[in-house]
C-alpha cells in the first residue's frame, strides 16, 4: 500500500489528567481523497480531528499512545500553528468565525497568518459568492450558512493540503447544507485538497466521501469504501435513516444494542 | 511525587528561615530584646554610675511604601543618622550612666491595622520605652493605648489633640498654632483679608488646624471659606478647588494638606491666575516646593515652619552643628540634609534629652514613665532646647506645647525667605481645635 | 483512606473528624491553643490573635468567593460596617460580647444589599460592581460615620466579669473562642446543601438553576454569609484596637483579602484561608522583619513568591499542601 | 454660571482622556485573557518612575516618553510570558491572583529604582496658558490630553487598519479558533499584552504630567477600572466614552458639591464616590455597560 498523505496509527487521545476519549484508533486519508468519519455525538470524532491539527494540546490533553504520520512526518503533539504551517488546516465545529467582526476583517486576520505566502484573499469569494455581497457585515448577523461558508473560505486562505471539516452540516437547513456541500465538492475537484471529514449526517457525507470510518465509543466499528458503506444494511439503517427489509425496528435495535456485531 | 518533594523542601527551607527571623528578630539592632536590666541591676542607683552602660529599645514606625514615603524617606534619613550620631557620641542618664538605644525599624506604609500590629510587637515583644513614631492617624488612634502602656511616643504629627495626650510630644508648636501664625502673618499683611482654606474634608491630618484658624481669623477680622482639596489631588481637581476659591476673591491660600496636592493646587492658581499667596502648612512646603509645582509661584507660595530651616540657618550654630555631623557621619553631603531630614533628627534628639533628663535606676524600673516625667520637669524646671533649632521648649503635664512661635517661608523666586517668628497671640489656638473638632 | 477504617454509613463518611488521627489531632491543636498563653510569650499570642481577627474575614471571603464563585472586591468595606457598628455600641455602653453578633448581623445586611448585582453580573463585571461599593461605603465611612477619621472604642466595654478582653489572655480566648466557633461553621457550610448549592452555582449557574437551585437565593445568602463574618472580624478588630480608623478599609486591603482567599486556596474555607492569611499577611509582617525598614525586598520577594505558587499551583497553597500531605503519608516509600 | 461650568467640563474632559488611555491596558488584556491584569497599576507607577528618571536626569521628556513605552512594553511581556500564558485555561481567578502578585513585584522595582521609596516630583514644567474665553488650557494639560487621547487613537488605528492588528482583535475573540485557522496565537497574545504595556507607558507619563510622580499615583489607574467598564470592554470607543464620562462626572461634582447640603450630610470630596456610584447604576441597569454587547448565557 502506498503511504497516504495522512496516517493515524492505533492513536489513544487522554484528556488532562486521565480521561481517555480515543483507544486504538487508526485512520488513513490518501492523497487527494474525501475521507468521512461518520458516528453518534460524543463517539470522537472532534477529538481525533483535534488530535491531527494539534489543537487539543489548547485542551490540555494529548496523544498519548500511536502515531500521527502526515506527510511522511511525525505530527502528533505539536503545536497547532506548526500543524497548519504543514497544510492541515481545521476547520472547527459550530462555525468557529469571529463574529464580532466583519467578514473582510475575518479574511483580513487569517490572511495575517499566511502573509508572505500569496495569499489570494478572493478565493473566499471564488467559491462562496454571497459573501461578497456582505463583506461589510459583521459575522454575527450572517446565517449560519453563511457563516459555515466562510468558515469553510478562511481555511482556503491557507492553501491547505489537507482539509479537516468538522460537522459541516450542524444546525443548517436541509436546502443550506446541500449547498454547503456542493461547494466543498467543487473546491475538492478545483483546489487539490485532500479532505478529512466528520460527520453525523452521513447521507450527505458519504454522497461525496470516497471511504468512510464509523466511530463509536472512541473506538472504529466499520470502515471501507463509501459505495459499500452506503449498502451496508446496518449503516442503512442507522445513520441513512433506511428501514430494513426485515423490519421490526425497535426489536431489532434492541437486538443489535445486544449484540455489538461490530465490536 | 518528585514534585512534592521538592515543594515539601521548600517549604520546610521557608518555615525554618521564618522561624529564625521570629526567634532571632531578624536585624543585628534589635538583637538584644530587652536587656535594660542587665547592667544596672548590678549597680546601685545612687549617682555616679560612670563606665556603666545600659540599652532601651525603641520602637520606630516609619512609612517608606505608603502614600507618605517620598517624605517618610527622608525623615527616616534624619532620624536613622540621628540614632548613630548620638549613640556613638554617648547618651548619659543624669546619674552618669551611658545608654545604648536599640530601635527597631518597622515599615507600616501607611496602614493601621499594620501599626496596631507593631505597636503590639513593639510592646509585647521587645518592651520598649519610646517610639518615634510618624502620621496622625495612627499617632492618635494610638495614643491612648500608648497612655495605658506607659510608652513615651514622639510622632511626626503635630496633631492639636496629642497636645494633652500624657505621653505624647514633639518638638514643635501643634498644626494648629503653626496655622494661627500664618492667620496672624496673613492679617499683618493685609487686614481685613479673604483667605480660602484649601483641605481635604475628610483627612484627620488636613483638618486638623482648621476651627483654630477659623477661631483666629474671626479675631483678627479676616474673612474665611472652605474648600475641599482632595489629598490624593490631580492637577483637575486642584483646578477645580482653585476655581471654587475664586468665587471668594481670596487675597490668601491657606493649603492644609501635603506637599502633593498643595503643590498642585499653586501650580492651578498660576495657571487659573488667582493672584493670592498660599501658605501651606508643615507638611504642605518645604525645599522641593517651587520644583513640584512646575510654574512660576514666585511671591505666591510659602509654608509655615516652626524651625529655621537646615538651608537657610548658619551651619555652626549649635543644633545644626549636630544635625549636620549626624548627616556627616551617616555619609550623607549637606545639601541632602533638608526639612524632613531635621525633624527626623529633632525628634530623636527629643528623646536623647529626655533620657538624658532620668537617673537609669527610673529608666529602668520605670520606662516610659520616666521619660515622660522627665521631658515634663521641664514645665517647672530648666526647660529643654535643642540646640538654636528650637527656642526653649517646656512640656507641662497636660500640656505639651512646648513653644508657639513658627517661621513663615516665602518662596521669592531664588530662595526661601523667613518672615517672624510670629507667635499667635489672643487665642487658645489648641483649645479652638480641641473644642471645634 | 488509613487501613483499618471502615465506613458503615453515609453519616459516618461525612462526619466532620472521620478518622481516629483526625479526632486526635484535632484534640492536640485544641489543647494546644487553649496551653499557647502559657507557652509562648505575649508578643506571640497577641500577634495569632490579631491575625484570627483577620481570618475571619478571610473565611467569609471565601464562601462568596470560594464555594459561591461571586467575586467580592469590598471585603474591607463590610469589615468596616461591623468594626463601626461595634465600636458605636460600645460608646453607647453595650459590653463588647453583646456588640460582636450585632455587627456581624450589620454587616451580613449590607452585604445582602451588596449582592444585588450578582443576579445580573459575572466574573469582571461583578468585581467592578464590588469595587464600587466598596468606594461609596469608604465614602460613607470617611465623610459621614468617621469625619475624624477614627472612631474611638470604650475601654470599658471591653471587661467581662472583670476580666480585661482587650489584653493578655483575655483578649486571645475571646479571639479564639469567636474564631474557632466561626471556623468550624465555615467549615460546615461547605458540607451542608447550602454549600453545595452554592459550588454548583460557582461552576455553572445556569446549570443549577435548571437542576432547581434558586440561583438568586443562593447568591445572596453567600454574600449574606461571608459579609456576616467580614462583619465579625470587624467587631473583633474594635475588640483589638483602641480606635477604628477608616484607612482599615481601603479597597487596597480588599485586593489583599481576595488575594489571601486566591493564594491560599479558595474553596477550601477554613485551611485555603489559613494558608493564605499565613502566606500574604504573616508573610508581610515576617519579611518587613526580616529586612527591616527596606519594602523592596518585602514587595519583591512576596509578588515573586505569590506570582511563582500560583503559576505553579493554580488551585492555591492548600494544593501544595495536599501534595505535602500525600508525599509524606507514603514517606520514605513514596510509590 | 454656565461659563464656569463649561471650564469644569473641559477640565473633565482632559483629564478624562487621561483615565482613557490608563483604562486601555486593562481592555487590551481584559479582552485577550479574560482577566483583571492586576498587575497594571504597578506597571504605570514603573513607567512613570523610570520617565521621571530619564526626565530629572536632563534626558528630556521625549526621551522619558520612550523610556516608559519601553519599559511598560518590557515589563507587560514578562508578565505575559511568565504568568499568563503558563495559566492559560485556567480560571480567570488564577490569574487575577498570579497578576497580583506581579502587581507586588512590579511595585517593588519601582521602589527601588526611586531609590527605597517612590519619589515625588514633576516630568514637565511650563507656564504657557491659552485662554479662550473662561477656558483656561495649559501646557501640561494639551500635553496630556494629546498623549492620552493620542494613544488611544493608535491602538484603535492599528486594530482596525493594520492586519495585524485585525489579527489580534480575532485571537482576543476567539483564540481557540484563530488556532485553528493557523495564526500565531501565543505571538499574538504576547503582542497584545505588549500593546498593553505601550499603553500604560504612554499613558504613565501623561497622568505623571497631570498628576506629578508620587506614591499615590496608582489611585488614578484603579480609578480607570471603573472607566474601562462605565461603557463595556468591547470596543475601544466604549473605554473613550468611558474615561470622558468618568472625567466629566467628577468635575461636575466637584461643581455642584459645595452648594449640596442634605440634612446634616455634606458631600464634600464625594466626586470620589461619584463615579463609582455612577458605574453601580449602570451595571445594575444596564449590566454590559452604555454600549457592552450583551452576552448570551449558553450552558
Amino acid at each position: 500500500m502506498p503511504p497516504a498523505l495522512l496516517e493515524v496509527n492505533n492513536i489513544e487521545v487522554v484528556y488532562h489528567p486521565y480521561i481517555l476519549v480515543l483507544k486504538g484508533i487508526s485512520v488513513r486519508v490518501p492523497e487527494r481523497s474525501i475521507v468521512a468519519i461518520l458516528g453518534p455525538n460524543g463517539a470522537g470524532k472532534t477529538t481525533l480531528l483535534k488530535a491531527v491539527s494539534g489543537l487539543i494540546k489548547l485542551d490540555r490533553g494529548r496523544v498519548s499512545r500511536g502515531e500521527i504520520v502526515y506527510a511522511g512526518e511525525r505530527i502528533e503533539n505539536r503545536d497547532p500553528d506548526d500543524v497548519s504551517r504543514r497544510g492541515v488546516i481545521y476547520v472547527v465545529e459550530g462555525r468557529r468565525v469571529f463574529k464580532e467582526m466583519t467578514v473582510e476583517e475575518n479574511i483580513e486576520a487569517v490572511a495575517y497568518a499566511w502573509r508572505g505566502r500569496g495569499v489570494d484573499p478572493d478565493i473566499v469569494y471564488k467559491y462562496f459568492p454571497r459573501l461578497r455581497e456582505r463583506r461589510r457585515t459583521r459575522v454575527g448577523y450572517l446565517s449560519g450558512g453563511e457563516q459555515q461558508m466562510l468558515a469553510i473560505g478562511l481555511a482556503l486562505l491557507a492553501r491547505p493540503r489537507l482539509l479537516l471539516l468538522d460537522e459541516p452540516s450542524l444546525g443548517l437547513a436541509p436546502k443550506i447544507v446541500s449547498e454547503v456541500y456542493e461547494s466543498v465538492r467543487r473546491l475538492y475537484e478545483e483546489e487539490k485538497v485532500t479532505i478529512l471529514l466528520a460527520e453525523q449526517n452521513a447521507r450527505k457525507a458519504l454522497e461525496i466521501a470516497d471511504y468512510g470510518y464509523i466511530l463509536e465509543n472512541g473506538k472504529i466499528v466499520l470502515d471501507g469504501p463509501a459505495e459499500r458503506l452506503r449498502e451496508d444494511k446496518d449503516v442503512r439503517e442507522f445513520y441513512l435513516g433506511v428501514r430494513g427489509a426485515e423490519g421490526g425496528g425497535y426489536r431489532r435495535a434492541k437486538w443489535y444494542r445486544r449484540k455489538k456485531r461490530w465490536v | 511525587m518528585q514534585r512534592g518533594a521538592l515543594i515539601a523542601a521548600a517549604i520546610v527551607v521557608i518555615v525554618v528561615v521564618v522561624a529564625a527571623a521570629l526567634l532571632m528578630g531578624g536585624g543585628a539592632p534589635q538583637q538584644a530584646p530587652a536587656q535594660e536590666t542587665q547592667q544596672p541591676q548590678q549597680a546601685p542607683a545612687a549617682g555616679g554610675e560612670a563606665g556603666k552602660t545600659m540599652e532601651i529599645n525603641v520602637g520606630f514606625l516609619v512609612d517608606l511604601s505608603g502614600p507618605t514615603s517620598d517624605v517618610g524617606k527622608e525623615y527616616v534619613k534624619g532620624a536613622e543618622a540621628a540614632f548613630k550620631y548620638f549613640n556613638e557620641k554617648g547618651i548619659y542618664t543624669s546619674d552618669g550612666v551611658r545608654v545604648k538605644i536599640n530601635y527597631i525599624k518597622r515599615d507600616y506604609g501607611y496602614k493601621p491595622p499594620k501599626a496596631a500590629e507593631f505597636y503590639q510587637e513593639f510592646r509585647d515583644r521587645y518592651h520598649v520605652v519610646a517610639i518615634v513614631g510618624w502620621g496622625t492617624a495612627d499617632t492618635e488612634s494610638l495614643s491612648d493605648q500608648t497612655a495605658r502602656d506607659k510608652i513615651l511616643y514622639i510622632s511626626a504629627s503635630y496633631s492639636a489633640k496629642l497636645v494633652v495626650k500624657p505621653y505624647n510630644f514633639f518638638p514643635a508648636p501643634d498644626y494648629s498654632t503653626q496655622a494661627c501664625a500664618a492667620v496672624a502673618w496673613m492679617a499683618q499683611q493685609k487686614p481685613g483679608a479673604t483667605v480660602a482654606l484649601l483641605y481635604d474634608h475628610k483627612v484627620a491630618y488636613s483638618k486638623s488646624p482648621i476651627p483654630a484658624i477659623k477661631a483666629m481669623a474671626e479675631k483678627l477680622g479676616l474673612k474665611v471659606v472652605d474648600v475641599d482639596l482632595p489629598l490624593k489631588a490631580d492637577e483637575a481637581a486642584a483646578e477645580a478647588a482653585i476655581r471654587e476659591a475664586m468665587k471668594s476673591n481670596p487675597d490668601f491660600l491657606w493649603c492644609g494638606n501635603t506637599i502633593g496636592s498643595c503643590s498642585l493646587a499653586a501650580r492651578a492658581a498660576a495657571k487659573l491666575g488667582l493672584d493670592a499667596v498660599m501658605i501651606a502648612n508643615v507638611w504642605g512646603f518645604d525645599e522641593r516646593f517651587p520644583k513640584l509645582a512646575a510654574a512660576d509661584v514666585a511671591g505666591r507660595a510659602g509654608g509655615v515652619s516652626p524651625w529655621k530651616w537646615p538651608s537657610v540657618a548658619d551651619p555652626n550654630a549649635p543644633g545644626y552643628r549636630e544635625l549636620f555631623e549626624a548627616a556627616k557621619m551617616a555619609g550623607y553631603k549637606p545639601e541632602e540634609v533638608n526639612l524632613r531630614f531635621m525633624q527626623g533628627f529633632m525628634n530623636v534628639w527629643l528623646l536623647v534629652k529626655a533620657i538624658e533628663r532620668t537617673t537609669a535606676k527610673d529608666l529602668q524600673e520605670r520606662g516610659g514613665e520616666a521619660l515622660k516625667e522627665a521631658l515634663e520637669s521641664s514645665c517647672q524646671g530648666e526647660p529643654i532646647k535643642l540646640g538654636d533649632i528650637t527656642p526653649e521648649m517646656r512640656y507641662c503635664p497636660g500640656n505639651h506645647l512646648p513653644f508657639k512661635s513658627s517661621y513663615i517661608v516665602i518662596w521669592d523666586g531664588e530662595k526661601f525667605v523667613f518672615h517672624g517668628p510670629i507667635t499667635p497671640e489672643g487665642v487658645d489656638c489648641v483649645k479652638a481645635t480641641l473644642e471645634g473638632g | 483512606m488509613p487501613a483499618g477504617v471502615f465506613k458503615e454509613t453515609y453519616l459516618e463518611l461525612m462526619g466532620f473528624l472521620r478518622y481516629p488521627i483526625h479526632r486526635y489531632s484535632a484534640l492536640l491543636a485544641a489543647a494546644l491553643l487553649a496551653a499557647l498563653p502559657m507557652l509562648a510569650d505575649q508578643f506571640l499570642v497577641t500577634k495569632l490573635a490579631f491575625y484570627m481577627v483577620f481570618l475571619v474575614a478571610v473565611i467569609g471571603l471565601n464562601i462568596t468567593v470560594g464555594l459561591a464563585g461571586q467575586i467580592s472586591l469590598a471585603h474591607a468595606a463590610l469589615m468596616g460596617a461591623g468594626a463601626y457598628m461595634a465600636a458605636w455600641l460600645t460608646l453607647h455602653g453595650v459590653n463588647i460580647l453583646l456588640a460582636l453578633p450585632v455587627a456581624a448581623l450589620t454587616a451580613a445586611a449590607v452585604g445582602t444589599l451588596l449582592s444585588l448585582p450578582s443576579f445580573r453580573l459575572k466574573g469582571y463585571y461583578l468585581a467592578m460592581a464590588s469595587i464600587a461599593a466598596q468606594e461609596l461605603l469608604f465614602y460613607v465611612y470617611q465623610r459621614w460615620v468617621a469625619p475624624d477619621q477614627y472612631m474611638p472604642v470604650n475601654p470599658d466595654a471591653k471587661m467581662l466579669l472583670g476580666l480585661d478582653l482587650s489584653r493578655g489572655p483575655g483578649l486571645y480566648y475571646a479571639t479564639l473562642l469567636v474564631t474557632v466557633l466561626a471556623a468550624w461553621t465555615a467549615a460546615n457550610i461547605g458540607r451542608s446543601g447550602l454549600g453545595r448549592a452554592m459550588k454548583a452555582v460557582r461552576d455553572n449557574d445556569v446549570s443549577a438553576e435548571i437542576v432547581g437551585i434558586n440561583v438568586t437565593r443562593v447568591k445572596a445568602l453567600a454574600f449574606a454569609v461571608g459579609s456576616f463574618y467580614a462583619g465579625l472580624a470587624g467587631g473583633l478588630l474594635a475588640l483589638h484596637l483602641s480606635a477604628i480608623d477608616y484607612d482599615n478599609f481601603t479597597l487596597e486591603q480588599s485586593i489583599d483579602f481576595l488575594a489571601m482567599v486566591l493564594v491560599g486556596g479558595a474553596g477550601r474555607v477554613v485551611w485555603g484561608s489559613m494558608l493564605g492569611l499565613a502566606a500574604i499577611m504573616a508573610g508581610q509582617s515576617m519579611l518587613e522583619m526580616m529586612f527591616q525598614g527596606n519594602p523592596v525586598y518585602r514587595y519583591l520577594l512576596l509578588g515573586a513568591a505569590i506570582a511563582f505558587f500560583v503559576v505553579k499551583e493554580p488551585e492555591g497553597l492548600i494544593a501544595v499542601l495536599r501534595r505535602v500531605k500525600e508525599y509524606l503519608r507514603l514517606w520514605p516509600f513514596s510509590y | 454660571m454656565a461659563v464656569d461650568v463649561v471650564s469644569y467640563i473641559v477640565s473633565g474632559l482632559i483629564i478624562g482622556s487621561v483615565y482613557a488611555a490608563l483604562a486601555l491596558g486593562f481592555n487590551i488584556v481584559y479582552r485577550v485573557s479574560k482577566s483583571i491584569n492586576f498587575a497594571h497599576p504597578a506597571l504605570v507607577l514603573l513607567a512613570a518612575v523610570v520617565a521621571y528618571l530619564a526626565v530629572s536626569s536632563g534626558a528630556g521628556l521625549a526621551a522619558g516618553v520612550a523610556a516608559a513605552v519601553a519599559v511598560g512594553a518590557a515589563a507587560s511581556v514578562a508578565v505575559e510570558r511568565l504568568i499568563a500564558r503558563p495559566l492559560q485555561g485556567r480560571p480567570p481567578v488564577s490569574l487575577i491572583a498570579a497578576t497580583l502578585g506581579a502587581y507586588y513585584v512590579l511595585k517593588g522595582v519601582s521602589m527601588w529604582l526611586g531609590g527605597g521609596s517612590i519619589p515625588q516630583g514633576s516630568l514637565y514644567a511650563s507656564g504657557w496658558t491659552l485662554r479662550l474665553g473662561p477656558v483656561v488650557l495649559g501646557a501640561t494639560d494639551l500635553l496630556a490630553a494629546s498623549l492620552a487621547l493620542g494613544t488611544v487613537a493608535a491602538v484603535a488605528a492599528l486594530h482596525r487598519f493594520t492586519s495585524i492588528g485585525v489579527a489580534m482583535r480575532a485571537v482576543a475573540e476567539d483564540a481557540y479558533g484563530a488556532a485553528a485557522y493557523g495564526l500565531p496565537v501565543r505571538r499574538l497574545t504576547a503582542l497584545s499584552w505588549a500593546l498593553a504595556g505601550v499603553a500604560g507607558g504612554l499613558a504613565a507619563v501623561a497622568i505623571a504630567v497631570k498628576a506629578n510622580l508620587s506614591p499615590i499615583l496608582e489611585a488614578y489607574v484603579i480609578k480607570a477600572l471603573a472607566a474601562s467598564l462605565l461603557a463595556g470592554l468591547d470596543t475601544v470607543a466604549g473605554i473613550v466614552v468611558g474615561g470622558l464620562v468618568l472625567g466629566v462626572i467628577e468635575q461636575l461634582v466637584m461643581y455642584v458639591a459645595p452648594m449640596v447640603k442634605i440634612g446634616p450630610l455634606d458631600f464634600a470630596g464625594f466626586h470620589e464616590a461619584a463615579a463609582y456610584l455612577v458605574m453601580l447604576l449602570v451595571l445594575l441597569f444596564k449590566p454590559y455597560g452604555l454600549f457592552g454587547t450583551e452576552r448570551v448565557e449558553r450552558v
